[in-house]
């Protein structure tokens, strides 16, 4: 599955890929996180409840922040595992100036990879639960740098 | 001549052709049927399966303690544990080799990754969620095309450095100078892609066992669901080192196997090996999605087939390249000589000057397949190929489908007939089936229908399906599996009060073995049918046999429960000869007694010959009335049969609804009508689900798509068509009784019925083929692109 | 561990035992009380095998929890016959040769006996409507709908001489 | 399949129920039949920390009409409403719905205010409600309130109904003279979850013109909605079958079905066509065969 999309965010670009690279920011805009445990600069682990409604799987996900070059990009790998279950992901994010001064636009890029119970019995509504998903986190990453002003 | 065998015995004796009803009811209709599930042992444990979601990925490390935390739980046992024991791989029937858990890398979704030893099995289940296992993905390859590009990622290092690529095997069949030849000077040639995609066979009840190690006698009892528990006796035994009499396999009742009971499952293995760690029987029961998503599978062909013929409608050639897919290992129950299975009767029913047949076996990242849906054999795929090539050609030329079979059709008079690619077909009478089913159905009418309402617009098709199958694995000469002869056994005592035990070395998973074979006897010694005990199942008891898949039972133990009542015969006529004072040679036998020849009052029953047996033997004979036999048969049997099929097509949705459902089979004289016709209902569903309703796709990741009965759809009584059933009798000569076999004829023989019709309702429109199953979906994207939806 | 009581009649005896919640009504009667009769096939409540009887209506045992059943009248396979006399449909069954393996059987022959109660006489597309929540992989149904349709006549005609 | 563990607790009365939910608020879910819950608890899909159990909830299952209202109690089951003259007499689109949900079993004891609260998007009664611009009736230990249904499902598995809530009732407007109903239910097997299901309720004026008109979608978009777009297309309109076939090409444009095993998107919306229209069309014999 692939997704891509682009947020405007009110902040500069240096403040945007400071949050977005660093673990306990970004962290808790992950869905469902509940915890999140710093390895190295580059290496997280993070326990999360993910679903639909109340079906819900509890992942551990290994999080590495493969590749980055401040202020302007960054690509984030992520291996979970649930009982049964497991997903893959490699997100992208290109920072650039927005439209306004002082904003910067976060084009982002997923592809996401869903193995296991969930991907057989769940088929139909995996599509739109990750799509959903991945929303909700840059919303909550411009939501939360908005609010520092 | 096809006529209907008459009963030679009375209704009290029930031998063959009377539709006696089953001795094994009783019990089942009552609920006190013994199935796996139902086996308790004192002390027993469970054991659950923890499985991998990838479906290609290497293991980093198995965390097993938070499972060990769980209540209940008693032990994990993982690959490395097995590998200090050289368990973690084994044979498959096919002699590819399998795991039985990895210690690196897991090749399908849903394979076993380490087993959980609880005192419950709820607990079991707890372990399992709590095991954590670190994966590192690797590349999946779900398309055997794919895997057999240069470059592809080899899947089976273990196979050696000269096998550096995903290819198993090259096997042909016949001569392919002579096939391209009569292509290349073809007035007419026809040539198609099919493919025919992975089904399941989904029996109701799924695969478990309780294994039971008495450490104390050195005895393992393995309580399974397998339709051939002599050869799992004897791989235990290779596999495990234990002496062979020291291993009782027990299967009990079985919930439907249709071959999918045959192989040996990594479940049964580690259910031994966990018996002999903890010294407890264990039980292991399989849950729905485990058998849909990791159990071998059947069919997965992709299938080139190109014909030649006169443009006046003589066939002349067939040439057919095929890939078969065996997922991560060839785990076929096929004979060793043929890992194609019997593929090679592809020329079907129709007398084909020249003809070749090739298949090449590649690996992917699926669970292992090649075994059975009812049909273990590639005859499916083999008589969907060449029925649908048939229609294909007769569309082409213009000639109705049932003329241009009719005027190629192997003829009364030719058989003993050898086809191009090396068999000789016993009997047959294919175009005395083919009328009847006609004139059942009213073909000449519905053709008629069917050109006014393609005038409408309205689409409806009819198709036909003239098969020939292929069963009785079989001569020694050519069959075995892993290197066992395919055999079979029957051994027979008859007590002093003239009731009779009788053992055989096949396996009922349904079939009705208890009354058929019990008919057989009655048959051939006038015991009545009720007198007569069938047990079968139990490797102490039962003589040594290969199982019962392909159609085996009556072709081959059914020959040897025949042969071993006539040896029983021939001694009871020197008994009652002993007994009436006079030669053997004056006595004439019927059903159930030996009367002095011109003296109707002296007789001798076979109950009192039997008493004497035990009490007034000849001197010099040996006292008691039994007899072994272990049959090989001369040759194959090779039923056939005739199917019509009426389709009427929503041009809204795309649904098929099959009107009608002519079926005339012939599979030799008949045990058991009423079982017979039973067998024909259930193969013609089971030859209608693939057709319409089921298969099992992947996506790209190798996630099965079809891991409940949610999405694998099986049908239920609304979908299923009324079965219109009828018959020929053409026996097989060569066997005992003249039967033949038909557990799998209809299923082999109902998809190209079907296929053919709904081709045949939108053939106008430029529609050569389409795939089974022919989904809604699928049937309207046709006719959408043609303009019609 | 939490464990609660539960108290059923099954085939008019009263049975109690005491269950984690989660304990599945199928597995309370298969393996705490020994009546297994009743068959799991599917676990997803398609196929049916399980299919009991509670408090009159056909149910699958499968996708029940015990606890849901505490207090209810239960019927299985195993208190269909009356002693050496079979019921009905159990005779039918066997006289139509209405199975084969057998597996779906118990489940397919209470459904059989729920259908009947609400519809002594059904059309044979009834009858496959009714046990559409039965698979059976042996039989192709033709003979469990002549079966079904035997014992419709022989519950008419009991009923008729009463 | 095994569940992983929970508790489980059977009120006696709806006070009692709704004390338990408001107290484990977030842990808690009702059971209300179970068949659609029980298949994913087993899947370990959900994992609740505590079932409540509806079971001995009394006064939840009745099947009334009251004045221009039908009510329909939470627990009533499938078969109840399958099998309630007055109802399905009244509004067949019912009577459509009920008698095509899962198989007798499950409609032997699946309830529709499970099935509603459920809200699976291939689940049928949610498209049917939304056609009959029904109401639902929520209570909690602060109250109760009606909300509509259309607005009700707002995605796969969610609704409007709170964690302390239980849904109690369904309330349904007594069709007016000349109405007809239907819902059309595509399935890939006897029993299945819809690919698409439509759901129409109509109701002519003395011209014959469309005078109500709900339009329900089952299975196409992450929850079951009302084809409005289809809906304003036929309101006030003489129904006619181009008509139809122009407003079920609506329906289609709104749909946002997804690709999965029970066929492509494209597929999907063409069905939504197809089904839109046939709905229209039977919902449209019945509404003139009432006069």
């Amino acid at each position: 599955m692939e997704f891509s999309g682009a947020v405007d965010i009110p902040a500069t670009r240096d403040r945007v890929f400071a949050f977005v690279t660093d673990p306990e920011e970004v962290g808790a805009c992950g869905p469902g996180v509940e915890s999140i445990e710093v390895i190295d600069a580059t290496h997280f682990r993070a326990k999360a409840k993910v679903g639909v409604g109340f079906i819900q799987a509890r992942f551990v996900v290994d999080l590495e922040i493969a590749e980055q070059q401040a202020p302007d990009m960054a690509v984030i790998k992520a291996h979970g595992q649930a009982p049964g279950s497991a997903v893959d992901a490699v997100g992208r994010m290109t920072l650039v100036d927005g439209p306004e001064p002082g904003t910067t636009t976060m084009q982002w890029s997923a592809e996401v990879s869903l193995s296991g119970m969930l991907a057989s019995v769940g088929a139909r509504m995996v599509e739109g639960t990750a799509n959903k998903m991945i929303g909700q986190t840059f919303d909550c990453v411009r939501a939360k740098i908005a609010a520092e002003g | 001549m096809t006529t209907e065998l008459e009963p030679r015995t009375s209704a009290a004796i029930g031998g063959m052709g009377h539709s006696v009803k089953r001795k094994e009811d009783p019990r089942f209709i009552r609920g006190a049927g013994e199935y796996i599930e139902d086996v308790v042992l004192p002390g027993m444990l469970w054991m659950d399966i923890v499985r991998s979601p990838y479906a290609h990925a290497t293991i980093k490390s198995i965390d097993a303690s938070e499972a060990l935390k769980v209540p209940g739980v008693l032990a994990v046992i993982t690959g490395a544990d097995l590998e200090k024991a050289g368990l973690h791989w084994m044979p498959t029937l096919a002699g590819d080799k399998q795991m039985v858990l990895p210690t690196t890398t897991v090749m399908y979704q849903a394979q076993e990754v380490a087993a959980v030893v609880a005192t419950d099995r709820y607990a079991a289940a707890d372990g399992v969620a709590a095991v954590y296992v670190d994966y590192e993905p690797l590349p999946v390859i779900v398309d055997p095309k794919k895997a057999l590009e240069p470059g592809a990622f080899v899947l089976r290092p273990d196979r050696g450095p000269d096998k550096a690529n995903n290819h198993i095997w090259h096997w042909e069949s016949g001569d392919r100078a002579a096939a391209d030849a009569a292509l290349a000077s073809a007035e007419v040639r026809v040539s198609e892609d099919i493919y025919i995609p992975r089904i399941h066979v989904a029996s109701i009840e799924t695969c478990g066992c309780v294994a039971d190690w008495d450490a104390v006698r050195g005895q393992l009892t393995l309580h399974m669901t397998s339709q051939a528990p002599h050869a799992i006796r004897t791989v235990l035994a290779l596999v495990s080192g234990l002496p062979e009499q020291n291993i009782r396999v027990k299967t009990h009742d079985i919930g439907g196997g249709f071959g999918g009971k045959v192989p040996v499952y990594p479940g049964y293995v580690l259910a031994v090996v966990a018996s002999l760690t903890v010294g407890k029987p264990v039980k292991w029961i399989e849950d729905r999605s485990e058998n849909l998503q990791a159990d071998s599978f059947a069919r997965d062909y992709h299938i080139h087939a190109e014909m030649s013929a006169t443009k006046a409608g003589k066939i002349t050639g067939l040439k057919v390249k095929t890939i078969a897919d065996h997922g991560y290992s060839d785990a076929a129950a096929d004979p060793s000589k043929f890992p194609a299975g019997l593929f090679n009767v592809i020329t079907g029913s129709y007398d084909f000057p020249d003809a070749f047949v090739e298949v090449d076996g590649v690996y992917t990242n699926k669970p292992p397949g090649g075994v059975a849906y009812r049909c273990s054999f590639r005859v499916t795929e083999a008589v969907h190929a060449i029925e649908r090539m048939v229609d294909i050609l007769a569309h082409e030329i213009g000639v109705d489908p049932a003329q241009l079979r009719m005027e190629n059709f192997i003829q009364p008079e030719q058989f003993p007939y050898r086809t191009p690619t090396g068999w000789e077909y016993d009997s047959g009478n294919y175009g005395v089936a083919l009328q009847k089913a006609m004139d059942l159905i009213g073909y000449d009418d519905l053709r008629k229908e069917q050109a006014e309402k393609r005038a409408r617009g309205e689409l409806m098709g009819i198709g036909i399906s003239s098969f020939t199958e292929i069963v009785g694995a079989g001569p020694s000469k050519d069959f075995d599996i892993i290197g066992i002869k395919m055999f079979d056994s029957c051994e027979i005592r008859v007590h002093p009060t003239g009731k009779v035990i009788a053992r055989i070395g096949v396996q009922s998973q349904g079939q009705g073995h208890e009354t058929t074979f019990a008919q057989i006897i009655a048959e051939e010694l006038g015991f009545p049918v009720g007198d007569v005990k069938i047990e079968y199942g139990d490797t102490d008891t039962a003589p040594y046999g290969l199982g019962t898949y392909a159609s085996r039972s009556t072709p081959v133990a059914g020959a040897a429960t025949a042969m071993a009542s006539r040896k029983i015969r021939e001694k009871a006529r020197q008994i009652a000869a002993h007994l009436l004072e006079c030669s053997p040679d004056d006595l004439e036998w019927e059903p159930g007694k030996f009367t002095v020849k011109g003296s109707p009052d002296r007789f001798k029953t076979i109950q009192e010959i039997s008493f004497a047996a035990y009490t007034n033997h000849p001197v010099g004979m040996e006292a008691g009335l039994e007899a072994v036999d272990y049959y090989d048969p001369p040759n194959l049997t090779f039923p056939f049969g005739s199917y019509i099929c009426v389709v009427d097509i929503d041009k809204g949705t795309g649904q098929v609804k099959i009107r009608r459902f002519v079926a005339v089979d012939d599979c030799g004289n008949i045990i058991n009508p009423m079982i017979v016709d039973g067998q024909i209902h259930g193969g013609l569903t089971m030859g209608f689900a693939p057709a319409l309703l089921e298969s099992i796709t992947y996506d790209e990741l190798g996630n099965n798509q079809a891991g409940t009965f949610m999405d694998y759809l099986l049908p239920t009584a609304v979908e299923t068509p009324r079965w219109e059933l009828d018959k020929t009798v053409t026996p097989s000569p060569h066997h005992p009784i003249g039967a033949k076999g038909v557990g799998e004829s209809a299923t082999v023989g109902a998809p190209p019925a079907i296929a053919n019709a709904v081709v045949d309702a939108l053939w106008h429109l430029g529609v050569r083929n389409i795939d089974i199953p022919m989904t809604p979906q699928k049937v309207w994207a046709i006719l959408h692109e043609k303009g019609l939806a | 561990m939490t464990t609660q009581h539960v108290r059923v009649t099954v085939n008019g005896t009263v049975r109690e035992a005491d269950v984690e919640p989660r304990l599945l009504l199928v597995h309370l009667l298969r393996e705490t009380f020994g009546l297994t009769g009743t068959h799991v096939g599917c676990d997803t409540s398609n196929c049916g095998a399980c299919t009991i009887h509670v408090n009159g209506l056909s149910a699958k045992s499968c996708t029940m929890l015990a606890v849901q059943a505490d207090g209810a009248e239960i019927r299985t396979i195993e208190g269909m016959a009356d002693g050496a006399t079979l019921h009905p449909l159990q005779q039918a069954f066997w006289d139509q040769h209405g199975l084969q393996c057998g597996f779906c059987t118990p489940g397919m022959i209470m459904q059989s006996a729920w259908l009947l109660g609400q519809n002594p006489d059904p059309t044979e597309d009834q009858i496959r409507e009714g046990i559409s929540g039965n698979l059976c992989r042996c039989t192709g149904y033709v003979n469990i709908v002549k079966a079904i349709d035997q014992a419709a006549g022989a519950l008419r005609a009991a009923d008729a001489a009463k | 399949m095994i569940p992983s563990a929970f508790d489980y607790v059977r009120p006696a009365d709806l006070g009692e129920a709704l004390r338990i939910l408001k107290e484990r608020e977030g842990e808690a879910k009702v059971l209300s039949g179970g068949f659609s819950l029980l298949p994913l608890i087993k899947l370990r899909l959900a994992q609740p920390g505590l079932l409540v159990d509806l079971r001995d909830v009394g006064g939840l299952n009745g099947l009334t009409r009251d004045g221009d209202l039908f009510r329909i109690g939470g627990r009533a089951t499938h078969r109840q409403i399958l099998e309630d003259r007055p109802l399905t007499d009244a509004l067949p689109i019912m009577k459509d719905a009920a008698s095509r949900i899962g198989d007798p079993q499950i409609r032997n004891w699946g309830t529709i205010g499970g099935s509603v609260a459920h809200a699976d998007p291939a689940a049928d009664w949610p498209a049917v409600l939304q056609a009959l611009h029904a109401s639902i009736v929520l209570r909690s230990a602060d109250g109760e309130r009606t909300v509509p249904a259309r607005g009700f499902f707002i995605d796969t598995f969610t609704t409007g109904i709170e964690p302390a809530e239980i849904l109690t009732e369904i309330q349904i407007p007594f069709p007016p003279p000349r109405s007809g109903g239907s819902y059309q239910k595509l399935e890939r097997r006897a029993g299945d979850f819809s690919t698409v299901g439509a759901a129409v309720q109509m109701t002519l004026g003395a011209d014959g013109r469309i005078t109500q008109i709900g339009i329900g979608l089952t299975a196409v978009a992450d929850s079951p909605f009302a084809a409005t777009h289809a809906e304003d297309a036929l309101r006030g309109a003489h129904p006619n079958d181009e008509l139809f076939r122009e407003a079920a090409a609506a329906a289609s444009r709104q749909s946002r079905p997804a690709t999965d095993s029970h066929g492509p998107a494209e597929y999907k919306r063409a069905m939504v066509t197809e089904m839109t229209a046939r709905a229209l069309r039977a919902a449209l014999a019945r509404a003139q065969a009432q006069g």
